[in-house]
């Protein structure tokens, strides 16, 4: 009976159009934020925060930004880890050449190459789409893949062609202790959840998904297919990049080319296809469970007290996935997000079932 | 109802993090990095169970270390960068004094991992790989690159072909191609042979095989057309065994091969089988065969049905290479308890035990290890010890060990891991050790 | 023909690069035939995976990814069968394995999909992929097996008065050519002379319409993935003999996407003489290009052939999207 | 019909000497006609006549291999769909082409897009003008909602809505872009007759209010002769009829073509 809309009438078109416009829904929001903030870090050991909590944040992250294109404008890319090579990369050359720069400038300077290069890579969406793209996406990957392991300018000449990064600071704080990347990445999250949100709910918005939807008919109300795809590439390669110079900078700490490769692509496409595509909540849904998922198979078993070898969990990670995909592109396919929806539809009438 | 659901989530808790939980135990921890799956799974596997077959050995034969029980676990890394760092972190806070040290076999995570252990404090053993510059102890406090680093290994390779020519400087003109791995594995001999190439004037030629090394026939029809005197091998996994057969597809002979430590495995000849017959390979720490300490592994570990692998794959070279590697962790916590104790020590105490190693013949001896090692005695600047290695030659069947042993010149590589250790220390902003002061 | 110029001269381009290493004596010809050969072995690879592609995607519009994983799959259980049988009823074993898992994939994953899109499938075949990476290697292990069709590796030298050096051939790599031959030589007269091949073409055509005649399309899709599970049989034991069977097997076939596209997803001649331009392009380019490129850019080493093949598809894609020999496809409104 | 708000006006469009082919197909021969301002202009013919096709060719979809097409007296070549949006022509489509995914406000919304100019930062960041905008577009919006009768949908996905809604969600959407010319493909296709009279009715009430000029294709032989001010006759592409709804139904050729007499 606490969860109803009932009475909450609309009077203005701008409290229609609000982001939560259930006002239980908004006071949920925030103590959830409160949590995240406050409770976490009170509760959490480092381990939560190294091995869970900093990747999942700076995945769903990434997972949003690929959501912005697959699921938002319909394009799809099997290479979005190339946009966060370029975005580590980036960030990397210019905290090391230009040492007097502000991170928070670096990032968006790192997001915005990104963007740049997510451009020149979403131009054959314009001629090609559905499966053909995939494989320009392909050309993408291992491009930056062979470009970050060859042209020595961009790890700084090191012989090794690893690359190693200072803790970041931010006006004279240090971000360096566990709690502190958390907070950080948090914050960083919750402002580009609301950008993306924003983006999505507003006219750009509306043209992805046109396009995604029916791109003919998308055209004939005069929608300007390159804009709307382009711009789709470009602000899904900024999310990357950005994610991309974080993953590097704050979880890596230091990094080879391997570190973006075809495989990260692939759990971001994952993550979104599990999570729910076309839903931002999916993005966190979905990363959420990739990053979790191999873990509590490597733990379960041991507080079951069944240890199962190492090969074997792995090898059962890799089946659960591939099994998941299926299921969910079979018996869901808006993901975990669609799930939730389902479940939040049946708390309004509960405890009424009809 | 209620309490049991809270037991479960303390359990939940517990397994999660807090190594407070088992803070009385006697027990010391080591983790245990792994891959056995993936494209390295066959190197992988028999260094793993190397690894933990050497520690079950300790715990049955002796009861652990000075009375301390050895308690492992295994993670799975995939030969991952990203997973490696998971690893880490699920691995470093347990057991009661948290994990004693990593070796992770993979220099793409050692670089990930030295990152951390300037915060968390616990020594990381690289035997044979990681970062070359990492010796320097005052820069890279916590690595460990025991027994010998990659420009050792290319320095002595380069030192033996010279041998063969007739004098190092015979080697002006002549043409050697690496072909390696393209990864910071790779890619760290590099550097050395770039300074012996100046030094010599031997031309060069840089043959990157992308991961994991399956695609090399344009690399090897290179090599047929520039004809180079030698190749060096950096491959590891499935590429070596892939750039032999290639080698005998392109009729490259395998006598003028010379492979790295990592390339010298019998998973690296065996699918090459006859073919590659004359390749050579450095052999470092252990080669293949059997001693005492497998004969202890059998008696104690396999014929109790405790063994990780099979029992006919005991002594393989990376299986030997497991050995030796965890062998070294075990002494240096038992230097440690000279010093702290006889008791579960801190990853920061066992550092201690590992800076001041000395593992003399009589020691390898003691231990089982004689033929399968040499000796090993570290400080707080040198974090190698003394790197020295052999040649040894597949005959077809099995790996053949040549006479002579080979060493690093030390001249050439000191000034080399200086200027590339300051470089990180200025990078990532960290000050150096003051060793005198330490030990006063 | 104004539309066709771009191809022309993409075509034009690709003849010219071929012919520069000749024209300005970087290569002896002897070198450059052995490169040429080298390029048309990869490229009968990289054809047999990309048949199986062709295939499904001819007859139930599947852009199988799994196709890599099959051919590991097919290899790893020929290996291992081989350990305990001979080698001709290990494959006789495994070939009902490959039929028995298109069986499968077409119950549980394609049948609840069918009328999907195709990026939906092309997904799906992305779990597939995931799934039988981890089956495979728990049913059969991860450690790297041999198969051995007892052919000697060494190579033999020919022509040696005819050129300089020599050229260089390995006996296995005609044997892997002949075989290949055989296997499209069979499929295409399974294909024209057999009431199943033509049904299978009928499908192609028009999946509603051969169903109206009475084309059981679910059956059609089974018959068809054991045949692509076949070929990936084929290419797993070819693959498997020259480079040791293990897991990064299934990586390689990744190439296979360049190759369709090149060729025409729906293509079976296509996919071989796309497997052969890619297999032959790619090798020159890392041969001849590649130093040139390390020298001009001072990169550190070469393996640009790691994306040439992806960037020279994209090209094609913008040229002429249906590939070579692909049917051209018609936006309705 | 009584005397009109907006009384029928000169030509701003003509279509001349357009022909298109598809490979072999050939959709359309030398079809010329005019529309003009204000009118309820019905493009009619049996099927596969060319008259989806020829609606393509006036709105970008596709490009006429010969003839041009003169639009406010401009000619205009190869113009993309979107830039021929621009000019204020909109339409509706035959096999409802919606964006599924998307609720019934946000279908009408994206028809304003052309309308709504802030840039991506703004829209980003919702502030000032991005704000502004959604709302004053949204008004609009709600004007077309009311119109069309259909406020009890809104929020729903369109893809849930019955058939006959969502030839009314096109409609809107269509209506959305405020255009001059407003090309309908089929609009009342698929629906029972009470449907058919609503949406005969928001026709009418579309031209009369706003005066946009129609250009419709229809089957409905009743429908189409009852609504629109003059009819072209399309028959295998070509061009057989052409004038007011009683002029046509006495054209033999036309006659012919509708009971099948072969050519």
């Amino acid at each position: 009976m606490l969860y109803r809309e009932n009475g909450q009438f609309k009077s203005t078109y701008a409290s229609d159009q609000q982001m939560l416009p259930i006002a239980q829904d908004r006071v949920f929001m925030v103590l959830l934020l409160a949590f995240a903030f406050i409770g976490v870090p009170l509760v959490t050991s480092d381990y939560v925060f190294l091995s869970l909590l900093i990747p999942f944040l700076i995945l769903t992250l990434a997972a949003i930004g690929l959501n912005l294109l697959v699921g938002y404008c319909g394009q799809i890319s099997i290479g979005h880890a190339a946009f966060m090579a370029v975005g580590a990369y980036a960030a990397y050359n210019l905290v090391l050449r230009v040492p007097q720069l502000n991170f928070l400038v670096v990032l968006l300077l790192a997001g915005l190459i990104a963007a740049v290069i997510g451009v020149l890579f979403g131009i054959p969406s314009l001629r090609i789409k559905g499966l053909y793209l995939a494989v320009a996406t392909l050309a993408a990957q291992f491009f930056s893949d062979w470009m970050f392991a060859r042209v020595k300018w961009f790890t700084n000449y090191a012989h090794s062609g690893s690359v190693q990064t200072a803790p970041i600071e931010l006006f004279g704080w240090t971000v360096e202790t566990p709690v502190e990347k958390y907070l950080f990445l948090l914050a960083v999250l919750v402002v580009f959840t609301l950008v993306a949100k924003n983006l999505v709910r507003g006219h750009i918005g509306r043209e992805w998904m046109a396009m995604r939807d029916m791109d003919v008919a998308a055209e004939v109300i005069g929608i300007r297919p390159v804009y709307a795809k382009l711009t789709a590439f470009a602000v899904s390669a900024f999310y990357c990049g950005v994610a991309g110079a974080l993953w590097g900078f704050v979880y890596l700490g230091s990094w080879e080319p391997l570190a973006f490769n075809l495989n990260l692509s692939l759990n971001l496409l994952f993550m979104i296809i599990i999570g729910g595509m076309g839903s931002l909540l999916g993005s966190y849904f979905g990363a959420a469970f990739i990053v979790a998922l191999p873990i509590l198979l490597d733990q379960v078993p041991i507080w079951l007290g069944v240890p199962i070898s190492t090969a074997t969990s792995a090898h059962l990670a890799l089946m659960i996935f591939g099994a998941l995909i299926v299921f969910f592109l079979i018996v869901e396919p808006h993901g975990l997000a669609r799930l939730w929806a389902i479940g939040k539809e049946k708390l309004r009438l509960w405890p009424f079932p009809h | 109802m209620k309490v049991k659901s809270i037991v479960v989530a303390a359990a939940v808790a517990a397994a999660f993090a807090s190594p407070a939980a088992f803070a009385q135990a006697k027990e010391q921890f080591f983790p245990s990095l792994v891959y056995r799956t993936g494209p390295y799974a066959p190197n992988g596997i028999p260094f793993a169970n190397g690894f933990a077959d050497y520690l079950k050995l300790i715990n049955a034969r002796d009861g652990g270390i000075n009375g301390v029980k050895i308690t492992f676990e295994e993670c799975e890394t995939g030969y991952a960068t990203d997973k490696g760092v998971e690893c880490y972190e699920r691995l470093k806070g347990k057991g009661p004094t948290g994990a004693t040290v990593f070796q992770p076999l993979s220099t793409g995570i050692t670089f990930a991992l030295t990152d951390k252990s300037f915060n968390d404090h616990i020594p990381i053993i690289t035997a044979g790989y990681g970062r070359a510059d990492s010796v320097d102890g005052t820069v890279f406090a916590w690595n460990f690159p025991l027994g010998g680093t990659y420009w050792d290994a290319a320095d002595m390779l380069v030192q033996f072909v010279g041998k063969k020519e007739g004098g190092l400087d015979k080697l002006k003109g002549k043409k050697i191609a690496l072909v390696y791995h393209d990864s910071p594995y790779g890619k760290e001999p590099i550097a050395l042979l770039e300074e012996r190439r100046k030094m010599h004037g031997y031309q060069l030629m840089l043959l990157p095989v992308t991961h994991p090394g399956v695609e090399q026939k344009a690399t090897w029809l290179q090599i047929r057309q520039q004809r180079p005197d030698y190749v060096f091998l950096w491959g590891w996994g499935v590429m070596n065994s892939t750039a032999l057969k290639e080698a005998v597809a392109t009729g490259y002979p395998r006598e003028k091969m010379y492979g790295v430590w990592w390339s010298g495995a019998e998973p690296d000849v065996a699918p090459v089988g006859e073919g590659a017959k004359g390749y050579n390979a450095l052999v470092f720490l252990a080669p293949a065969g059997q001693g005492q300490v497998h004969k202890d592994i059998i008696k104690y570990v396999y014929d109790k049905g405790q063994g990780t692998g099979k029992k006919e794959d005991i002594g393989d070279v990376l299986y030997n290479r497991g050995l030796v590697s965890v062998m070294m962790a075990v002494e240096g916590v038992r230097r440690a308890h000279i010093k702290y104790g006889k008791r579960p020590l801190k990853g920061e105490e066992v550092r201690w035990g590992l800076e001041n190693l000395a593992i003399d013949e009589a020691a390898i001896k003691r231990l089982g290890f004689a033929g399968f090692m040499t000796p090993v005695s570290t400080s707080c600047v040198n974090h190698e010890g003394d790197a020295q290695a052999r040649i040894h030659t597949w005959d077809g069947k099995k790996w053949v060990v040549q006479p002579g042993v080979y060493h690093a010149d030390t001249s050439i590589l000191k000034p080399m891991i200086r200027a590339s250790a300051e470089k990180y220390a200025a990078e990532k902003k960290i000050t150096k050790r003051d060793c005198a002061k330490e030990a006063g | 023909m104004r539309k066709n110029w771009p191809v022309l001269a993409l075509g034009a381009a690709l003849l010219v690069g071929l012919a520069l290493p000749l024209a300005t004596g970087a290569s002896s010809l002897g070198f450059y035939i052995e490169v040429l050969l080298g390029g048309l072995m990869t490229g009968v690879l990289y054809s047999l995976v990309a048949l199986g592609f062709a295939l499904i995607f001819k007859a139930s519009g599947v852009f199988n990814f799994a196709q890599g994983a099959m051919v590991l799959f097919a290899a790893l259980a020929v290996a291992r069968l081989a350990e305990a049988v001979p080698l001709w009823l290990a494959i006789v074993l495994a070939t009902a394995i490959m039929v028995a898992l298109a069986w499968v994939i077409e119950r549980v994953v394609l049948r609840p999909l069918v009328n999907q899109e195709g990026v939906t499938l092309l997904m799906a075949t992305l779990g597939v992929t995931y799934f039988l990476d981890g089956f495979g290697q728990t049913v059969w292990g991860s450690d790297i097996y041999k198969i051995d069709l007892g052919i000697a590796k060494e190579p033999v030298m020919i022509l040696e008065k005819l050129f300089e050096g020599g050229i260089l051939v390995n006996k296995e790599d005609f044997l892997v050519a002949m075989v290949a031959a055989g296997l499209v030589a069979g499929l295409t007269l399974f294909f024209q002379k057999t009431a199943t091949g033509r049904a299978l073409r009928a499908v192609a055509d028009d999946h509603q319409a051969a169903q109206s005649v009475g084309i059981p399309l679910n059956h059609i899709w089974v018959i068809i993935w054991s045949v692509a599970g076949f070929v990936a049989l084929v290419a797993g034991v070819i693959w498997g003999s020259q480079l040791g069977v293990q897991f990064s097997l299934a990586q390689v076939a990744l190439k296979a996407l360049p190759v369709v596209i090149l060729g025409g997803f729906t293509s079976i001649a296509g996919a071989i003489v796309g497997g052969l331009i890619i297999g032959v392009g790619e090798k020159m380019a890392e041969v001849f290009l590649g130093p040139v490129l390390v020298k001009a850019f001072d990169l550190a080493g070469g393996g640009i052939e790691n994306w040439f093949a992806y960037v020279l598809a994209l090209l094609f894609l913008l040229v002429r999207p249906e590939g070579l020999f692909g049917e051209k496809h018609i936006d309705r409104v | 019909m009584t005397a009109r708000a907006h009384p029928i006006g000169g030509v701003i469009l003509a279509v001349e000497g357009v022909s298109l082919a598809f490979g072999g197909v050939q959709a359309l021969r030398e079809v010329s006609f005019d529309v003009r301002e204000h009118e309820v202009r019905a493009i009619i013919g049996p099927n596969g006549a060319g008259k989806s096709s020829m609606l393509n060719v006036i709105n970008g979809v596709y490009h006429p291999q010969q003839g041009t097409i003169r639009y406010l007296g401009r000619e205009y070549h190869d113009m993309d769909s979107h830039e021929v949006a621009a000019s204020g022509i909109s339409r509706t489509f035959q096999n409802l082409a919606l964006f599924k995914g998307m609720t019934v406000l946000d279908n009408i919304m994206a028809g304003r897009n052309l309308k709504m100019r802030t840039n991506l930062l703004l829209q980003a960041l919702r502030i000032g003008p991005a704000l502004r905008e959604e709302l004053e577009h949204r008004e609009a919006v709600e004007r077309i909602i009311d119109f069309l009768e259909i406020q009890a949908y809104r929020k729903i996905p369109v893809g849930r809505l019955p058939y006959g809604l969502q030839k009314r969600v096109d409609l809107a959407r269509a209506l959305a872009m405020e255009p001059r010319l407003l090309l309908l493909d089929e609009p009342m296709a698929g629906m029972n007759v009470e449907e058919k009279q609503d949406m005969c009715r928001f026709i009418l009430d579309v031209n009369d209010q706003f005066g946009t000029t129609i250009v419709l294709i229809e089957h409905d032989m009743g429908v189409v002769m009852d609504i629109s001010d003059r009819v072209v006759v399309l028959d295998y592409g070509r061009k057989i009829g052409d004038g007011t709804p009683d002029d046509v139904r006495a054209n033999q050729a036309v006659i012919d073509a509708y009971l099948g007499v072969s050519h």
